[in-house]
């Protein structure tokens, strides 16, 4: 019997000791953040999608289409080519091609890239109706961050 | 260490011809090609360099005696996998069994099958464990476990007619 | 105390509950052969979100597969990330650094008290009491704004490299880091003890609900938290000590009653563990590199490799199979609620619909890591 | 005046709309509670503060299709959610409001309220039963079980609280209760009644949430569990009416409450008693139905049965003794 008789006390007094908790809580300040109105700032090393560094003065892709960013991607969403440059030393970017309905945000093409051409960009809310908005001209993308730089 | 003793003597015992005359000479994990392919038996291997205790190769017929054996010792099986070994014709099934709390050991029990007609005698009489791992291997692998008691696909759709780890599986 | 009753085995209908259920956290449904509201039989079916990661493995180079590992349990990413580097760094023979371990620990350890403080959530969602969800999600916030600080992405992250991990902490993620914990010690004993474990109605709710003798936890390979609440002192940070752990003093909890409740307090008490292990990594952490020297095609030596990590759910292992080329020649991935789940048939017979859900959710699954 | 067809009209333009505004707004309340202890903000969007969000809901229910599942008995799939609005509509016929706003005071008024409360059971049976889900089949098994084991005790309760007060017309509890607090039931102090007052007080609460199928009790419409319980099949207005049945539910519950315990329309001090110190206690007494369901999980069905015929019913028929007692004794 005496079960019975503390299942009763204990219990109640603990179902007091919830609803006074739960009052506690009722009174203090919201916690969640109103997303459409304050927009989050994101980490220094957010990881959004990749983008092309451009050389600071004359705005041009750094890169110098080795193409280890195309082979150390794992699931091959990177296309870029190239033409000989006029002056004859190295190669010019002509088209980057981003899929990034395919990109796992790995990081290897940042990592694998060794002339500083590739970074992380801080873009995060990305949505679209169409499948093909994701697949992103990264030269078109440099070319635009150029000229609101001006 | 004493619990490896135990068992490496416990196992000795299913290989009584080869072992007794002269343990197979001690393979640091080389490479099993070139070595003479290694005749059934127990072989102690350093845990650090590959995660394993104890190595054991033994005939397909003789993996539910081990697994006896290990239920006796008081292992649990821990995974069942398949490696196609293309270039040997073969098919492989790995059982790793491991100890479930007190000192460590965990032991690799290896099998070959012919790649034609891969047939293994089923544990999930001994461990109820490999009762889902078996039928993954053969969803897997399409390595057949005699007296399976329930031996359909797992992951893959029911109707699926193709095994997709083996080496000459093309999507 | 589930009702002894005899079953009526020719008067049942099959319930199933759904690949699409509230209750299943996924996509997983498990056959109920029922009579009224008994279970008379359970019978989990998987594979409804199967991508076949071992072929994947097989297709790619070694350093490929890693992004891959962090989608299978997305709760608990790092550890996956940890266990795949473990096996492949011992395939290679490749060094870690002191300062990379510790890192390496240090967020793996966050992220195994965000994945309990969701499980808790989520375990409470089925039992039917919202607001602690929130409460969960406030703290599991702050742990995923420390690791995006450092690994760039909030769920499934690709940190740890082979030879060490990919960024440095820096001491805002340090100084972050400690004011999370001293915030939730404080709210661990009022928020998650007295509002929800002392509640009549949870502890009426788990206890003796869903009993799991340690016998069947050895025939069908259960292993981490569903194991500790059986009696079972099992934990790989302890019995087969890798990486750094060796250097922390925490213990393992383990209760022997059996049930849902033991399994749910050793969860809690894993958290409050974790912590004591974070603050002391943090006491000790040394300076030097982060990044140990790898080669960049790694062409590891033939042979077997196996590697076992404690994940939030069990023991994650890695059979690694090399034939000395470039690619994994087989990759598989035992995965811990894989076995802990195949013990829901044998134990669900006979139970109340209502705790057959409970005890699922006790057992924390998350079905992408089940069927792989 | 007293028959006349524009009081009649009047009361039943009052009540539809009492009801209406009620069924609504509560679902808004709830949100904003749910939300508030969630610490979070709730609906916000539509309207100043969200108080549209119910208006918007109301519309988007009214504009969607009712799928009725075929093979399945269309006539008692349509009724099901009618007649669960149609008790706790009807009961609000004789809750006393005020002095004189009560659409109609009948001398059984207590048992009139009891028996339409009854009949919502059979509601939740039938939407169960015809929608030929299994979930829903076993929501509404569990649904039967839970009513039945809480009218008895509720039933109990009440009988003591109309012993002490004399008479089953619910205007005559109240009036019995007027001119301060010290006069109400739950305080009465003449002959110690108010120690068993507050034991029928819990106890009548406690089976007021059960009887509603809410919180800790919500069996029936178990979300976890039985997905959406009686109501899976139900699409637009079905699930619509539904709610409204189980929020005005509440709402009755909320009144009887009020004017067996917390003495009707009669303010605390004795000074302007009125409707609105009815109004103000009612919604006391709901926002605790509110602050209930977001602060404790879902019991099973076997504790809650056991809560009931092991625990609920011998204290309440030892409450009734009691008061017997004390009051042959006095």
């Amino acid at each position: 019997m005496n079960g019975y008789w503390s299942d009763i006390f204990t219990g109640s007094k603990s179902l007091v000791t919830g609803l006074l908790i739960t009052a506690r809580e009722f009174f203090k300040p919201v916690v969640t953040e109103q997303y459409p109105y304050e927009v989050p700032t994101m980490t220094p090393l957010f990881r959004g999608h990749i983008e092309l560094i451009g050389n600071a003065e004359t705005g041009e892709p750094n890169c110098v289409v080795c193409g280890m960013c195309q082979r150390a991607c794992p699931s091959q969403c990177i296309s870029l080519d190239g033409k000989k440059a006029e002056g004859g030393k190295g190669k010019v970017l002509t088209r980057y091609i981003l899929d990034f309905t395919k990109c796992s945000l790995c990081g290897l093409c940042v990592e694998s890239c060794n002339f500083n051409a590739l970074r992380f960009s801080k873009v995060y809310n990305l949505a679209g109706f169409d499948k093909n908005d994701f697949v992103m001209d990264m030269l078109k993308r440099l070319e635009e961050q150029n000229r609101c730089k001006q | 260490m004493e619990i490896q003793e135990q068992t490496r003597i416990a196992l000795a015992e299913l290989f009584p011809a080869i072992t007794t005359v002269d343990a197979p000479p001690v393979v640091e994990g080389g490479s099993q090609d070139e070595a003479p392919p290694r005749a059934p038996g127990v072989l102690v291997t350093d845990f650090a360099g590959c995660g394993s205790h104890l190595d054991v190769l033994c005939r397909p017929d003789q993996v539910v005696d081990v697994a006896r054996i290990m239920d006796g010792q008081g292992f649990f099986l821990e995974a069942v996998s398949g490696v196609d070994w293309i270039d040997r014709h073969q098919l492989e099934v790995i059982y790793d069994y491991n100890r479930l709390g007190g000192d460590h050991c965990r032991v690799m029990v290896r099998t070959c099958l012919p790649r034609t007609e891969p047939v293994v005698p089923t544990i999930s009489g001994v461990f109820p464990a490999a009762d889902w791992h078996e039928r993954e291997t053969f969803d897997f692998y399409g390595i057949q476990f005699q007296g399976h008691p329930n031996p359909i696909r797992i992951l893959l759709p029911e109707d699926a007619d193709f095994h997709p780890l083996l080496k000459d599986f093309m999507p | 105390m589930t009702v002894p009753i005899q079953l009526r085995h020719d008067e049942t209908f099959v319930l199933n509950l759904g690949p699409q259920h509230p209750a299943t956290h996924g996509v997983l449904r498990v056959k109920l052969t029922m009579d009224g509201e008994y279970i008379v039989k359970a019978e989990p079916v998987l594979g409804y979100v199967h991508r076949m990661h071992e072929k994947m493995a097989e297709g790619g180079t070694f350093v490929q597969f890693m992004p891959n590992t962090a989608r299978m349990d997305y709760l608990h990413a790092l550890a996956y990330n940890h266990g795949y580097a473990l096996v492949v760094e011992k395939a290679a023979g490749i060094e870690v650094p002191e300062r990379a371990e510790y890192i390496r620990v240090i967020t793996v350890e966050l992220n195994r008290i965000a994945s309990h403080l969701l499980w808790w959530a989520a375990f409470l969602l089925d039992l039917g009491g919202f607001t602690p969800l929130l409460y969960a999600f406030d703290d599991r916030e702050k742990i995923i704004d420390l690791l995006e600080r450092i690994t760039g992405s909030r769920l499934t992250y690709s940190y740890m490299r082979f030879g060490g991990v990919c960024n440095d902490i820096d001491d805002e993620f340090i100084t972050g880091t400690r004011d999370f914990i001293k915030r939730l010690r404080g709210r661990l004993p009022r928020l998650y003890h007295d509002l929800v474990t002392h509640n009549i109605i949870l502890i009426k709710r788990i206890k003796d609900i869903g009993f799991i003798t340690a016998e069947q936890c050895r025939r069908y390979g259960a292993t981490g938290p569903v194991a500790r609440g059986s009696g079972i002192n099992y934990d790989i940070r302890k019995n087969e000590p890798y990486s750094v752990y060796p250097e922390f003093d925490f213990d393992v909890p383990v209760f022997e009653e059996c049930d849902s409740m033991a399994r749910y307090m050793v969860r809690l008490q894993e958290i409050e563990q974790s912590m004591r292990i974070i603050e002391q990594a943090l006491d000790k952490l040394p300076d030097g590199p982060i990044m140990g020297k790898a080669p960049k095609m790694l062409k590891p030596e033939a042979g077997y490799y196996y590697s076992a990590v404690e994940t939030a759910r069990g023991s994650l292992g890695h059979r690694l199979v090399c034939d000395g080329g470039k690619n994994p020649y087989k990759l598989k991935l035992r995965s811990p609620t894989f076995s802990n789940l195949s013990l829901y048939g044998e134990v669900a017979e006979g139970m109340l619909l209502a705790d057959a859900l409970a005890f699922m959710g006790s057992l924390d699954l998350v079905i992408p890591e089940i069927d792989r | 005046m007293e028959t006349s067809i524009w009081r009649a009209l009047l009361y039943l333009v009052g009540i539809m709309a009492f009801a209406g505004l009620n069924a609504a707004y509560l679902g808004w309340c709830e949100r904003k509670g749910a939300a508030r202890v969630q610490r979070r903000i709730g609906p916000c969007e539509a309207g100043w503060a969200g108080l549209a969000q119910p208006l918007c809901d109301g519309l988007k229910l009214l504009s969607k299709q009712l799928v009725v599942p075929n093979g399945v008995d269309g006539i008692i799939f349509r009724v099901a959610p009618v007649l669960a609005m149609i008790p706790a509509i009807t009961s609000m016929v004789v809750i006393p409001f005020s002095a004189n706003i009560e659409a109609r005071a009948m001398e059984l008024s207590v048992l009139l309220i009891f028996a339409l409360a009854s009949l919502s059971m059979i509601a939740v049976l039938l939407g169960g039963w015809a929608s030929g889900n299994k979930y829903a089949i076993i929501s509404s098994a569990r649904a039967v079980s839970q009513n039945l084991a809480y009218e008895i005790p509720m039933l109990v309760t009440v009988i003591t609280v109309v012993m002490i007060s004399g008479s089953m017309n619910l205007r005559e509890i109240a009036l019995d209760q007027q001119g301060g607090f010290w006069h109400w039931n739950i305080f009465r102090l003449e002959n110690g009644h108010f120690l068993t007052m507050w034991v029928s007080f819990i106890i009548f609460f406690i089976c007021s949430v059960a009887e509603t199928n809410r919180a800790p009790f919500d069996m029936a419409e178990a979300e976890s569990e039985l997905v959406a319980g009686f109501m899976t099949e139900y699409g637009s207005m079905g699930f619509g009416l539904f709610m409204m049945g189980e929020y005005l539910n509440i709402v009755v519950g909320a009144c009887l409450t009020a004017t067996l315990f917390f003495g009707g329309w009669d303010c605390p001090f004795g000074l302007t008693p009125g409707v609105w110190w009815f109004l103000i206690k009612i919604y006391i007494l709901i926002f605790t139905f509110i602050w209930i369901r977001w602060t404790y999980p879902r019991t099973q069905i076997y504790r809650l049965l056991n809560l009931s015929w092991k625990i609920l019913i011998p204290f309440s028929l030892a409450n009734l003794l009691i008061t017997a007692a004390l009051i042959k004794v006095f």
